[in-house]
């Protein structure tokens, strides 16, 4: 299986180590809730915005992990463009995503695993094929039951022709180079 | 060598004004420059302020020597003796060094002669153009022409030179043919237009012709030329691409022959670097091809403003105070997230300040400007612009919260119960002693609802076009909520103009544009004999800009003083002394000016002769034309030449313009002052019928008569005043104090109780933001040693006191001396402050919890290690900020950033949590409140109905445990060290205090006259207070309030006898009955039952002529001069008996 | 008959009501010229006596007007005024004269508009009531 | 606490003469001030004595009330400086009220003397007395107190308690420090002692008299009493009410008036040294009268009655406590008493201050709050 750069770093590193660039983004952080009060996804998550950067401040990072909060972060970057302590809200989510990532933590391996063949998906078609990321994700999640869960929006989908079936990747190889590129950057933090 | 004994006060805003005021009150001449065409800066658009919703700017005004200036509202402007105020004008140049200053200045000229103008206001009526009014913050509109403040008759109407076009309507109707447009000087202004292109020289030449300008025109290079060796040209517009001799090339030779003539290129796009080229040869600037005539206009209208401008005027001054403000974020740039501009229900609170006055929109209904619907929700949003990294503003604009509750309560007043108004903000900052309390009580009399949040964005209701307002609260819930109107409370920006200004002088600013100050000082800039007062050097409340304005004129003073100033007591003394009436009977020359001919419409004047001449005492009646010019004054001062005549009365125009000159008058004529009324003759002129409007005036006139027929001649004597200032208490406060009044060439005995001089010095190092407190100290220390007119007196207390403003007994009672009796003119407490005691939070019973005093002492003294230090709690708001303490001690957030980040930078694995209600780093403190959190100091706030709980074994570390309201849950922190901020308590016993007059708030702090308005003086006048005893604060603002109060007293000091001024209490031995219901009833406590208790006395000096004491006496023994019973009631009888 | 034209004497303060008056002046806000005003220094310095003065000598109306509560440039002379206007109150209505021909208000300082807006009503309600009964009495 | 004095043989006065003696000769005491029958005839004056032998004519009882003694209080006590010693006052309640208020006006002082307060059974005028002690001679005290006390009617000769009395509901002595208890007790055994301040319970310590006790009928007849007196005073006002409803109504009312300011003269709460009136603030010009009889084609001289009238209603009525001298006073026979009272109760009663109940409490035109009478301001748009 194919781990990124980041997942395979997070071996062996201490949490703290890996969670020192998030403390250091949002330590200036004045709990105004700007952030969250933005945040288009805000109503799926099981715990704000700020109080995740509550708890980095508190150190309490097992407590974020717990969270699926940073994981719905769809990077639309509002909190970023809005807080007035000029911090990166969205940056950090990404961060933590990487964290989780990076340190394989169980609680979070169905996102990981799902931006993973997101990923994957991505870099062989030049675009994301639905299906291809679905199959290899339920396939690795090895849980029967999984594909019932989106088997509803799954026929909406398909039904709305939003869902295609496989076809020659017109895009493939195309992004190689930024993946490549990605990797390097991220081999050399 | 003598400087001039003249201060320059650039700008003329409450702080500008107060500066101006001081030092004209203790004996130097000042000239007040100012922008604007008005005075009053943003204080002019600001009905009420808080914390008492209620003005008293008027309070300002001096409170000895009325008479030296007027006695009026602000609002209708501002005359002193010794204050030249110049409007409209600015500072172009500055050179010299202390007490030796060239400064040059420039006014704007407005079209308008102000002593002409009757502001009569047709000329308004008629102009044209229509535009924003700034006044009411755009909310309404004005003329071209137009009144800046319209409360103030004094400035007359002005011309908006920007917008006027300059059609001459308002000149051909002015009655006093005030105006003179710049057109006649235009006319004489001529330009040469330059183009081998006809079309383009035909439609110039139209173009600036319409503007008014004369034009001539040249085809090409050498004809150019040719011309301007012949006639006079002014500007010349010359193109780049021309055949032959281009454009650049006839700039060349052009400057040859004229080096001093402006000229403007014209360029199209292709050949813009050559005009840029140009503009390095002296080119004045470029005009691009096609031509934005209105953009082009501007540019010829602002040579023609330059070049036809009077010449710069050069004055000498010892001292410069700048006070020129600040300007305010636009909250429409950068990303606007509150759709400002946009959402026409967003108002700034100025605006909203605005809507709330009288003389606002719509007259102070609280009305939506967009669509005139009454308002029933509003939302203040806070720290728009400040606080905010995104706009470059990493400080507080200090005021804004305090503005929100304030203008929450007035919606509320003026909206009635259903008002309600929601306050968002992050931290509440009612920092100053009486805010605290005021919130409070604007949440609880007011329903205003405090939401600790920030609102992210603000959505308008597709139907209704409401704003929607989204926030997280604490909880962590997210509400929506429609509110009729919001309020955006933009922050502090520097003053336009403050940078170019700075350059100039050579004044650094700081980070954010501001006028950077000395370490310890307010008001001292890097550049010596320039002072700074004021919002220039960061926004401030109106206590905190008076204080410090008063400071900057005693540092002004004070070098005043060193460089030889004399104070103009000289002056006051060579004034004639006033003739003795007592027994002449009244005889009133009366002067009238018919005002071209406006006063004998229909033969008025003959009918009013002959009204007047039916009172006996009339003596004599001139009319004479044009008072403002100087033949009508002259024609006065002969008319009134008649040695029997011993009252005067005149009627004109604008009457209170003239109070000054005729005052001087009055004076050199040997007159007592209260012998002489102005009457305005042109305030009717609105009246329906010339009869009603004759009518009207004759009432006046006839009152006038009345009142100076019984006006008393005999004035009290004056009030001696020894010298000498007593200065109680030796901290940093009471030395600075002592400082200031000796080294403007006074006596002063300073007495402190402890063996040595310093106070809480003694034990603090240093400020927030590094400044070297043990240094100062032992420079101040150095600096009072060797002032020879410092008597120290150390382990001295004063035992009692009895007396009054210009001469007090003190009796000093010395540890190892028998007492003695000092005589003094003025008293200053400095008594300080001390740290609150405390049993809260397992103090007293666990060593490792301290106060932050401790902890500064034992960091000092290295008794605590930081390197030991595992996890440090401070607790903020210990006991404070509640009842009973219900104020804030400014100093515990600051000292508490201060040692957080100590110890962090000690220590980085130091955790260290503060547990605060509200931070209060207002100013630019504030970034260090950035830094601390940046460092990973953890902010947690915490509710008084949900302290923080401390549990504390001996075995272990204290353990805290606080509810953090956004993890929702209880916080366990073990810490190896607890600082609790208990806050400042005052150590001014009160019967030190009362001994003098002077009286103690609810929180034993001294009572000044007014928060605001006269903050370091008592109600009982000669007493003041300085540093801690007034209310907390820290070491610079400390000073500051020493200098102040110093400045205060010197204006006291400064002459041997306070003499009283026309409108003053006196008191008929022959029919009082001592019942002292006057003495009760006067404010000021300037009366007192003698010694012998067989008589009513008043100090004329601390009289204010209130009347209180006539009113409450039955039977007239308590006697207001210029208002006595006798001249109410014949002025009574006047109007009631003239018919409408 | 001939129309009524009524006599209002007022008392103003010099610090806000006057200033009030002066801005209603030049804001070219009209009030009826029925309205005499007599500046004192402060309310608090009108003696009841001036009250009673106007009235007999014929006017058919005072007013007595300062600043709001809190504004008073003494500090207190508006609250001294209110209780010696509510004294005269209780003490007038008893020979006949109307409560409103005695009248108390706070115009403050920028309250231009106000200030005119209540000079026209005064002289409505005063036009309304007639004359004063003091007007032609002979015995004063 | 309470003392009785003994009465023999119906002599009331005698036991006032027992009590003032034994104060007297009190080490503390150095003189008394008590209601005296003049050696030269039947006028009752305010004495001052030091002799006790002097005691023999005090007549205390007498229905002669010349002057209030107020203002007498006043000028014994009002030198701030040293005292000249203590004096013990022998007052009518209406006169201990007056003092109270001239004590509030500095116009005397409370630390000097000691109050002893009368039960006051009223007087007549002056008028009616003079023509009632010259028809009953050296009985007519006797005469009066016997008939008030008995409950009989008051009339006596036709001559009726003066109308102030009549309708004084305030005729207990408050403010005092020893009250002498006269109505609803047994006078024909004894009259009653109580004391109503610390320094009263100790004059009577020292005085060492037979404990008394006030009997339980002494209230109905109080209240009795009040209310009958209060009737009569809402009778009087509303009379007095229509008669004076307009301005001419008030100028027919005053219209005997000259000027002669002997009402406030008479007035014990008119303190001042020299009335406004009286000064060279009303020395008008000649061409003022002359201005004032042309805008009305006719004017009473002297003039400022009405303006000398109302303004004395504005500045005393606060402190008005009834006692009815101005009435007494007025050489025309105006009755004044009755329309300054009826001034006075409303404007008391607006300020809720009765005047010389309660030394504690401020004239009403000496404080202010800041929330109060709203109801004053603004013009009812």
């Amino acid at each position: 299986m194919l781990h990124s750069a980041t997942e395979r770093k997070g071996e062996g590193v201490s949490l703290e180590a890996h969670t020192a660039s998030v403390r250091q983004m949002m330590r200036a952080c004045i709990q105004c809730g700007t952030c969250s009060a933005s945040c288009p996804n805000a109503g799926a998550m099981d715990m704000t915005p700020r109080r995740i950067w509550r708890c980095v401040q508190m150190d309490s990072f097992e407590e974020i992990f717990t969270s699926q909060t940073f994981t719905l972060c769809s990077s639309c970057y509002y909190c970023s463009l809005r807080c007035p302590r000029g911090l990166q809200p969205a940056d950090a989510m990404a961060a933590l995503k990487c964290i989780a990532a990076a340190r394989q933590m169980p609680q979070h391996r169905s996102s990981t695993l799902f931006y993973r063949y997101f990923l994957r998906s991505v870099r062989r078609n030049g675009r994301v094929h639905e299906m291809e990321v679905m199959t290899g994700y339920f396939a690795h999640m090895k849980n029967p039951l999984l594909p019932l869960r989106y088997a509803s929006l799954g026929w909406k989908l398909t039904s709305k022709g939003k869902i295609s079936l496989p076809r020659p990747a017109r895009g493939k190889g195309k992004l190689d180079a930024l993946f490549a590129k990605v990797a390097q950057v991220e081999e050399e933090n | 060598m003598e400087n001039s004994n003249t201060a320059l006060v650039v700008g003329a805003g409450i702080s500008g004004i107060r500066a101006a005021l001081d030092l004209a009150e203790s004996g130097h001449r000042v000239v007040l420059v100012e922008r604007a065409p008005h005075l009053g800066g943003i204080l002019s658009q600001l009905d009420r302020q808080f914390p008492t919703n209620r003005c008293g700017m008027c309070r300002m005004l001096p409170a000895f020597e009325r008479d030296a200036a007027s006695q009026a509202c602000l609002r209708r402007g501002l005359f002193h003796e010794r204050i030249d105020i110049r409007l409209s004008t600015q500072i172009t140049a500055l050179s010299g060094a202390p007490g030796h200053m060239q400064v040059s200045l420039r006014t704007a000229p407005n079209g308008v002669d102000a002593r002409r103008c009757v502001g009569c206001g047709e000329c308004a009526e008629v102009c044209p153009v229509v535009v924003p009014d700034p006044f009411n913050a755009g909310l309404t509109t004005r003329k071209a022409i137009y009144q800046p403040v319209p409360h103030d008759r004094s400035t007359g109407y002005v011309i908006d030179v920007q917008a006027c076009t300059q059609c001459g309507v308002c000149a051909s109707v002015c009655p006093t043919q005030a105006i003179q447009l710049a057109q006649d000087g235009r006319r004489k202004f001529h330009i040469l237009v330059v183009d081998d292109e006809l079309v383009v020289r035909d439609s110039l030449k139209e173009w600036l012709l319409a503007e008014g300008y004369s034009v001539r025109m040249a085809a090409s290079g050498a004809e150019a030329l040719e011309m301007l060796s012949g006639q006079p040209v002014h500007l010349m517009l010359a193109d780049i691409k021309m055949p032959g001799m281009d454009g650049v090339e006839l700039l060349q030779r052009s400057r040859q022959i004229l080096p001093e003539l402006c000229v403007l290129m014209m360029t199209a796009y292709a050949t813009v670097e050559t005009a840029v080229e140009a503009m390095k040869m002296g080119a004045l600037d470029y005009l691009m091809k096609p031509f934005d005539t209105a953009a082009m206009m501007d540019k010829v209208a602002a040579v023609f403003q330059e070049q036809m401008a009077e010449q710069d005027e050069s004055i000498a001054v010892g001292a410069v105070i700048l006070a020129c403000g600040s300007d305010y974020f636009d909250p429409r740039r950068g990303k606007n997230p509150y759709g400002y501009g946009t959402c026409p229900h967003v108002l700034t609170q100025l605006e909203f300040e605005r809507l709330l006055s009288g003389s606002g929109p719509f007259g102070g209904a609280l009305l939506r400007p967009a669509d005139r619907r009454p308002v029933g929700k509003i939302a203040f949003l806070q720290c728009v612009g400040s606080r905010d990294l995104q706009s470059d503003a990493d400080f507080c604009s200090s005021v804004c919260c305090m503005i929100a509750i304030k203008q929450a309560r007035l919606a509320r007043e003026r909206g009635g119960a259903q008002l309600a108004a929601t306050l968002f903000h992050m931290d509440l900052r009612t920092a100053g002693l009486p805010y605290q309390r005021w919130g409070e009580a604007a949440c609880e009399q007011d329903q205003l609802r405090l939401v600790r949040g920030r609102v992210h964005s603000l959505l308008a209701d597709p139907a209704s076009g409401d704003p929607v307002l989204t926030w997280l609260g604490p909880d962590g819930q997210i509400t929506g909520e429609t509110f009729d109107l919001v309020v955006l409370a933009v922050g502090q920006r520097p003053a336009q103009g403050l940078a170019p200004l700075a350059e100039m002088t050579g004044l650094s600013l700081n980070p954010w544009g501001f006028v950077r100050t000395q370490a310890h000082s307010l008001v001292r800039t890097d550049q010596a004999g320039i002072l700074v007062a004021g919002a220039c050097a960061g926004l401030k409340d109106i206590n905190e800009s008076v204080i410090q304005a008063s400071a900057a004129a005693a540092e002004a003073g004070r070098i005043l003083h060193a460089t030889g100033g004399t104070l103009s007591v000289a002056a006051d003394a060579a004034r004639t002394p006033p003739r003795d009436l007592s027994a002449d009977p009244p005889r009133i020359a009366v002067a009238l000016c018919t005002c071209d001919g406006a006063l004998n419409a229909e033969g008025a004047a003959a009918a009013l002769e002959a009204r007047l001449n039916q009172d006996p005492c009339v003596s004599r009646i001139v009319f004479l034309n044009r008072l403002c010019t100087d033949d009508g004054w002259r024609t006065l001062v002969d008319g009134l030449n008649d040695p029997q005549a011993n009252r005067i009365l005149l009627g004109a125009c604008r009457s209170d313009a003239f109070t000054p000159r005729l005052r001087a008058l009055v004076a050199e004529n040997g007159l007592p002052s209260q012998m002489v009324e102005a009457v305005d003759l042109r305030i009717y002129d609105r009246e329906p019928s010339a009869a009603s409007r004759q009518a009207r005036v004759a009432t006046d006139l006839a009152m006038a008569v009345a009142r100076l027929k019984h006006a008393e001649p005999v004035r009290p004597p004056g009030v001696s005043v020894v010298q000498h200032a007593l200065v109680v208490g030796g901290g940093i406060a009471g030395m600075q104090a002592a400082l200031s009044i000796a080294e403007r060439g006074y006596l002063v005995t300073l007495v402190e109780k402890q063996a040595s001089l310093g106070g809480n010095l003694h034990w603090l190092r240093q400020t927030l933001d590094g400044a070297d407190l043990t240094a100062l100290l032992a420079d101040t220390i150095d600096r009072v040693a060797h002032q020879p007119l410092i008597h120290v007196h150390l382990q001295t207390e004063v035992q009692s006191a009895f007396g009054q403003v210009g001469h007090f007994y003190t009796t000093l009672a010395p540890a190892k001396a028998a007492p003695h009796i000092l005589e003094h003119g003025v008293t200053v407490l400095a008594t300080g402050c001390g740290e609150a005691s405390t049993a809260a939070y397992g103090y007293g019973t666990h060593a490792a919890v301290v106060t932050q005093k401790e902890l500064e002492v034992r960091l000092a003294d290295q008794r605590i290690d930081p390197q030991q230090l595992g996890a440090v709690v401070m607790i903020l708001c210990v006991a404070s900020r509640e009842a009973p303490r219900s104020y804030c001690s400014r100093v515990c957030c600051p000292t508490a950033l201060k040692q957080a980040l100590t110890l962090k930078r000690a220590n980085p694995a130091t955790a260290v949590y503060i547990l605060y209600r509200d931070m209060m780093t207002c100013g630019f403190s504030e970034t260090f409140f950035t830094q601390a959190r940046r460092e990973g100091i953890v902010f947690m706030p915490y509710a008084t109905d949900a302290k923080p709980r401390v549990t504390a074994d001996a075995t272990q570390g204290p353990c805290i445990r606080t509810m953090d309201s956004i993890l929702g849950a209880d916080v366990e922190i073990r810490v190896d060290l607890l600082v609790l901020a208990t806050g400042l308590v005052p150590e001014l016993p009160p019967e030190l205090a009362t001994a003098y007059g002077a009286q103690l708030d609810e929180d034993h702090f001294f009572r000044p006259a007014d928060f605001k308005w006269r903050p370091v003086e008592a109600l009982t006048a000669g007493v003041f207070a300085c540093g801690c005893a007034l209310s907390p604060r820290g070491v610079a603002e400390s000073i500051a309030t020493a200098q102040a109060a110093a400045q205060k007293a010197v204006g006291i000091l400064r002459r041997p006898t306070i003499a009283p001024d026309a409108v003053t209490a006196t008191v008929r031995r022959s029919l009082c009955s001592l019942c002292e219901r006057c003495i009760d009833a006067c404010p000021f406590g300037a009366r007192a039952l003698s010694p012998e208790q067989d008589q009513v006395l008043i100090n004329p000096a601390m009289c204010q002529g209130c009347g209180a004491c006539a009113a409450a006496c039955p039977n007239g023994a308590a006697v207001v001069s210029n208002y006595s019973a006798g001249q109410m009631l014949a002025m009574i009888a006047e109007v009631v008996k003239c018919d409408v | 008959m001939e129309s009524f034209e009524p006599v209002v004497v007022a008392f103003v303060c010099n610090w806000c009501t006057y200033t009030a008056a002066d801005l209603a002046g030049t804001s070219r806000l009209d009030y009826p010229p029925n309205v005499r005003l007599i500046r004192v220094m402060c309310t608090g310095m009108v003696d009841p006596q001036y009250i009673l003065k106007a009235l007999l000598e014929g006017a058919d109306a005072v007013l007595v007007s300062g600043c709001h509560p809190g504004d008073c440039h003494y500090i207190n002379g508006n609250y001294k005024a209110r209780r010696r206007i509510k004294l005269l109150k209780e003490i007038l209505p008893q020979f006949g004269f109307e409560p409103e021909r005695l009248q108390l208000t706070w115009i403050g300082a920028s309250d231009g508009i106000q200030f005119a807006a209540i000079m026209r009503a005064l002289v409505a309600q005063v036009t309304a009531l007639g004359p004063s009964q003091a007007r032609s009495a002979m015995i004063v | 606490m309470v003392a009785a004095i003994e009465v023999h043989d119906h002599d009331l006065t005698a036991a006032f003469r027992t009590l003032s003696t034994a104060v007297l000769t009190l080490e503390t005491i150095d003189a008394v001030f008590v209601p005296m029958r003049l050696p030269c005839g039947s006028a009752v004056m305010p004495t001052l004595v030091t002799d006790p032998a002097h005691l023999e004519r005090i007549d205390p009882l007498a229905p002669s009330f010349a002057l209030n003694a107020a203002k007498v209080v006043g000028q014994l006590t009002r030198n701030r400086k040293a005292g000249i010693g203590k004096i013990a006052v022998l007052l009518r309640p209406c006169e201990i009220r007056a003092f109270v208020e001239l004590v509030k006006l500095n116009q005397g002082q409370t630390e000097n003397i000691l109050i002893i307060g009368s039960d006051c059974l009223g007087a007549f005028t002056n008028h009616d007395y003079f023509a009632f002690a010259q028809a009953k001679g050296e009985d007519a005290s006797r005469i009066f107190y016997q008939s008030m006390l008995s409950g009989q009617e008051a009339v006596l000769e036709g001559i009726n308690l003066s109308g102030a009395c009549r309708a004084c509901e305030s005729f207990l002595p408050t403010g005092a420090d020893l009250a002498v208890r006269l109505w609803g007790v047994a006078t024909e055994r004894h009259i009653l002692l109580e004391a109503q301040t610390d320094k009263g319970a100790a004059l009577l310590e020292k005085l060492q008299l037979p404990t008394g006790q006030v009997p339980s009928e002494r209230e109905g007849v109080v209240h009795a009493l009040v209310d009958q007196r209060t009737d009569y005073r809402d009778a009087m006002f509303a009379a007095t009410a229509a008669a004076i409803g307009t301005l001419e109504k008030l100028a027919a009312y005053l219209s005997h008036c000259v000027n002669c300011y002997n009402c406030r003269v008479a007035c014990p709460v008119c303190y001042c040294r020299e009335c406004v009136f009286t000064t060279d603030l009303f020395d008008h010009d000649p061409l003022q009268y002359l201005s004032w009889a042309q805008r009305r084609g006719a004017v009473k001289l002297p003039t400022d009655t009405l303006f000398y009238h109302l303004t004395r209603m504005a500045h005393m009525s606060t402190a008005c406590v009834g006692c009815g001298q101005c009435s007494n006073a007025c050489p025309n026979g105006i009755d004044l008493m009755p329309l300054f009272r009826l001034v006075a109760h409303r404007t008391q009663g607006v300020f809720d201050y009765k005047a010389g109940e309660d030394l504690a409490a401020k004239p009403p035109l000496t404080q202010f709050k800041e929330d109060e009478f709203q109801e004053v301001v603004g013009i009812g748009e």
